[in-house]
């Protein structure tokens, strides 16, 4: 489950994100804290436990037993351990990057994924990026650690298409944020 | 056309011969032997499906941003919907269209200040017992329950409820929902402001959530709620609602409870919408498959026919096509529907279990029917 | 080839449709001679061959001699012979009606089919039933006698939602409008 | 983010695990190895494909009742569409959307009076050589042809064209059409009303049509006809065009000429888009099956590879999987691109017609190559 450390990363996101008061109000209103990438917002992510990551392959999910890291087209690549829709890498897009003609969401779902070749868990924004029709190419849905609606931050339903010209789902990228802990 | 007169119908032909009008037909009254069955991502519309006969009825308009609800009393269906001017572009336009259920036709549109945009879920949009009110759930991305009176078809008050989705209505008090801190928050509307409280908590969100496509029985007030482990609760709800003990419907079929352990692989339950309940007799449908934890959307390999009153696995079904969503209804000789990744309809009964009809192309949504949200 | 007779209705059509001046224009645009309904318009249809009719098994089509008359939810009934699209028979209306809810359009192109019971062929008016998404059940796509674009009143990709107050396609009809002679 | 620095990226993984910024793409200059693979009924979009990598490189946004065309020196992709304010309801709204085509950023709409609501089709929406005026089909159910200024962005004139439809330009002239009485309309616009001129009549069009998804190219202004039956014509297009005389694309490939008598069992053309012309050599591609007369839409079984300065058919290639829909690139190494029931694109070498890609869920509608319309 989610124990990834947020505190390190809260502070430096408010402080951006003091002149953006229309995002902030949203944010605020949520009042739990912040999680953020360097250079984009997340939605908050309540705190969860600090336990102790146990890596071993008896600790590790179905799909983290599983994952790979060579080929982001594939539902099994590591990032994607709780991502819904369609890899914009298959799109004319990449793994953190949006197909021409579409914008990312300024916020996101996220996911705590672990790397197979290091060990490591990492904080993955899955950032929908909007603006035209579905893609419709490598239609994934994996739920690691993904929850309901009542947490939308971990929920993989929901179309983060806020802040964006248009509404529209077309794919979702699985953007690096940092390691977990 | 004097010179063109048909010959009488020869007998087999259920049309005949004679020139013809067209015309548009009616329903018959909202039965409870219908399913309002949900098309997919790609299909638009939800088809009325006779559960006896395996036909269509008729479609009722839904977008893919759109929340359907049928009125307690039959008298109209809703539909809550965004939609865009330009399809991909322009004006955002939240609202509840508000149809005829015997014509289909349009009668209103009810604009709201926003909704949650997400794919067809149960639970974003539920209608008090008397009818009289909606609750819209929004999500913008702050969680806020837009309160709409139908009576007047007009928008109330918005509610903001953060950390917490997925409505019930609660009768003489306002409506329920869950949080991620693991309570209920009942929000009572007879006041002036909204008056927000929350129960103990109960379950904990991140690590063994509830399902947030529970069911609410508006004969006993009561929710029935399901965690991704297994561990089925009721709440009687209220002003202050009353939440039952947890237990494991995988002990109560005679296996070992489920758990979150990697590696542990357990008969779980799975799906969108992975539960059902036929009222009357307190018999809940769940969706169930073999695998480890956080598999909590894949399709269920069996229903498993749950007795509430005495908490055992009455019966597991078996089902030849994997299911997502499934759905029961509420007369005495109950049919299931199920929808899955092929996009077809299964009806089957609900008794015997024995399947009475497969519809295809319907689209693989989610299900509605009367008596049964 | 559609050698049906089509004098006898023009008269008739030009009275009921004087008092209708917008669906006039359209149609005297055309300047063609006028096939109607006893009680709507269809689109002028170019005066065919008088050719006398050939109604043995030889002389019919793949789809005539393997048409039946028994049941109007299958493609292959015998007045579905240029149908393209949902069969309004499984979508809650039926061979000559529209499911609740959808409107008929008051123009339609149109087929001419010959009755297995009978032998003879009859007039069919293929009316869109107009207003809601798709209804997406019995896709049938028959082409007899069908052609293209510059003839459209015997072309079935053509919308026909003409008329009505929305133009959304959901399903197609099969009108008798009479003896084609 | 001090406490949480990442690891350098370990080998094999593409993408590394420094923290990202997210950004958007932008498109290579557009190139002839490309297809634009219209989705089907259901699925929107015109889904970009790379022919060499099999790639999506993108999508144009094209709703259902839309008509994708490109303009002749590659600066701008237009899609002329209609759509309703209310997805079922609501305002009107008929326009060509001018998209930049290496942001694909949407740059204009310019409004339009009407169009024809059809499924994608060729031939509705054509553009002059100069890439200045574009040209599109209504139908309301009277016909005619708005005459747009592309430069300028803006709706010109309306050419009533009764009985006619499916357009091509004609350099210094204006455009032309095929008409129901067998004739080539072609439209003048130099001057104040435009001056239809009719052909002699060379086709019958309720006996055996010319398929209206005809091809035209514009390096030496020749349109190629093909009807039902299988007859093949070429047009040198102009003022006043000069038809060629017709022969058998059955007969060229050493079968006996396609009838239109029942029961006679041949090899006929049928599909959607059946035809593709591969300019630079005169190398027509047709879509052909087994069957009777009148089955026009039937897909095809193979490709049939015809010559059109010997009327030789050089080759049959059989498909493994039936297509509706086929089209060309431009290059000297021709790729062919074809769509089907399946929803899949398959693209092929066009001169070894080895398979290249099969790419799926792309949708079946039609495709557009550069320099292929």
């Amino acid at each position: 489950m989610s124990g990834f450390d947020l505190d390190g990363m809260g502070e430096r996101l408010l402080r951006r994100m003091a002149g953006n008061s229309s995002r902030r109000s949203f944010l605020t209103k949520l009042g739990a804290t912040i999680v953020a990438a360097p250079v984009f917002p997340l939605l908050p992510v309540s705190r969860a436990r600090a336990a102790k990551p146990d890596r071993s392959p008896e600790a590790k999910t179905e799909f983290a037993r599983n994952a790979q890291t060579k080929d982001d087209t594939k539902c099994n690549y590591w990032r994607y351990c709780a991502i819904d829709g369609s890899l914009c890498s298959c799109c004319g897009g990449g793994v953190a990057s949006c197909p021409a003609g579409t914008e990312p969401s300024p916020v996101s779902w996220v996911g705590t994924c672990i790397n197979p070749d290091d060990g490591n868990a990492y904080l993955i924004a899955y950032r929908d990026c909007c603006g035209k029709a579905g893609c419709g190419q490598c239609g994934c849905d994996n739920t690691d650690r993904e929850t309901q609606l009542y947490m939308p931050q971990l929920n993989n339903n929901v179309i983060w298409c806020f802040g964006t010209s248009s509404m529209e789902y077309h794919c979702s990228t699985a953007v690096m944020v940092g390691k977990a802990q | 056309m004097a010179s063109a007169q048909p010959a009488a119908a020869p007998s087999g032909d259920p049309n005949g011969l004679q020139p013809e009008e067209a015309y548009t037909h009616k329903l018959p009254p909202l039965s409870q032997r219908w399913g309002f069955v949900r098309g997919g991502w790609e299909s638009g519309g939800t088809r009325i499906l006779d559960g006896d006969s395996g036909k269509m009825l008729g479609l009722v308009q839904t977008t893919r941003w759109s929340d359907l609800a049928l009125d307690p009393a039959g008298k109209a269906i809703y539909v809550a919907e965004t939609i865009w001017s330009k399809i991909n572009r322009g004006t955002r336009q939240d609202y509840i269209a508000v149809y005829d259920p015997v014509t289909l036709a349009l009668l209103s549109e009810i604009p709201l200040p926003g909704r949650l945009i997400i794919g067809a879920m149960k639970n974003n949009f539920v209608i008090s017992d008397d009818g009289k009110t909606g609750f819209v759930y929004n999500f913008s991305p702050a969680s806020s329950v837009n309160v709409v009176d139908l009576e007047k078809r007009k928008m109330g008050r918005v509610v903001e409820l953060p950390g917490c989705a997925s409505l019930m209505p609660v009768a003489g008090v306002g409506f329920a929902s869950l949080c991620s801190d693991g309570t209920i928050a009942t929000v009572a509307l007879a006041g002036k402001a909204p008056v927000i409280t929350h129960s103990q908590p109960f379950f904990k969100a991140a690590e063994d959530p509830i399902f947030d496509s529970y069911i609410y029985d508006r004969g006993t007030g009561t929710a029935v709620f399901l965690t991704y482990t297994g561990l089925i609760r009721t709440a009687k709800m209220g002003a202050a609602p009353t939440v039952g003990e947890a237990w494991s419907i995988q002990a109560a079929a005679g296996l070992r409870p489920g758990d979150t352990r990697p590696l542990d692989i357990n008969w779980m339950p799975g799906g969108r919408q992975l539960m059902a309940l036929h009222r009357k007799t307190g018999t809940l449908y769940v969706l169930m498959h073999r695998g480890e934890y956080w598999t909590q959307k894949e399709d269920g390999e069996e229903i498993w026919v749950v007795d509430l009153a005495s908490r055992k696995v009455k019966k597991r079904v078996p089902l030849k096509v994997r299911a997502s969503n499934l759905e029961v209804t509420q007369d005495d000789k109950p049919l299931l529907f199920m929808t899955g990744d092929e996009g077809a309809t299964i009806i089957m009964d609900g008794t015997s279990f024995e399947q009475k009809h497969k519809v295809e192309r319907t689209g693989g949504g989610i299900i509605a029917t009367v008596g049964g949200e």
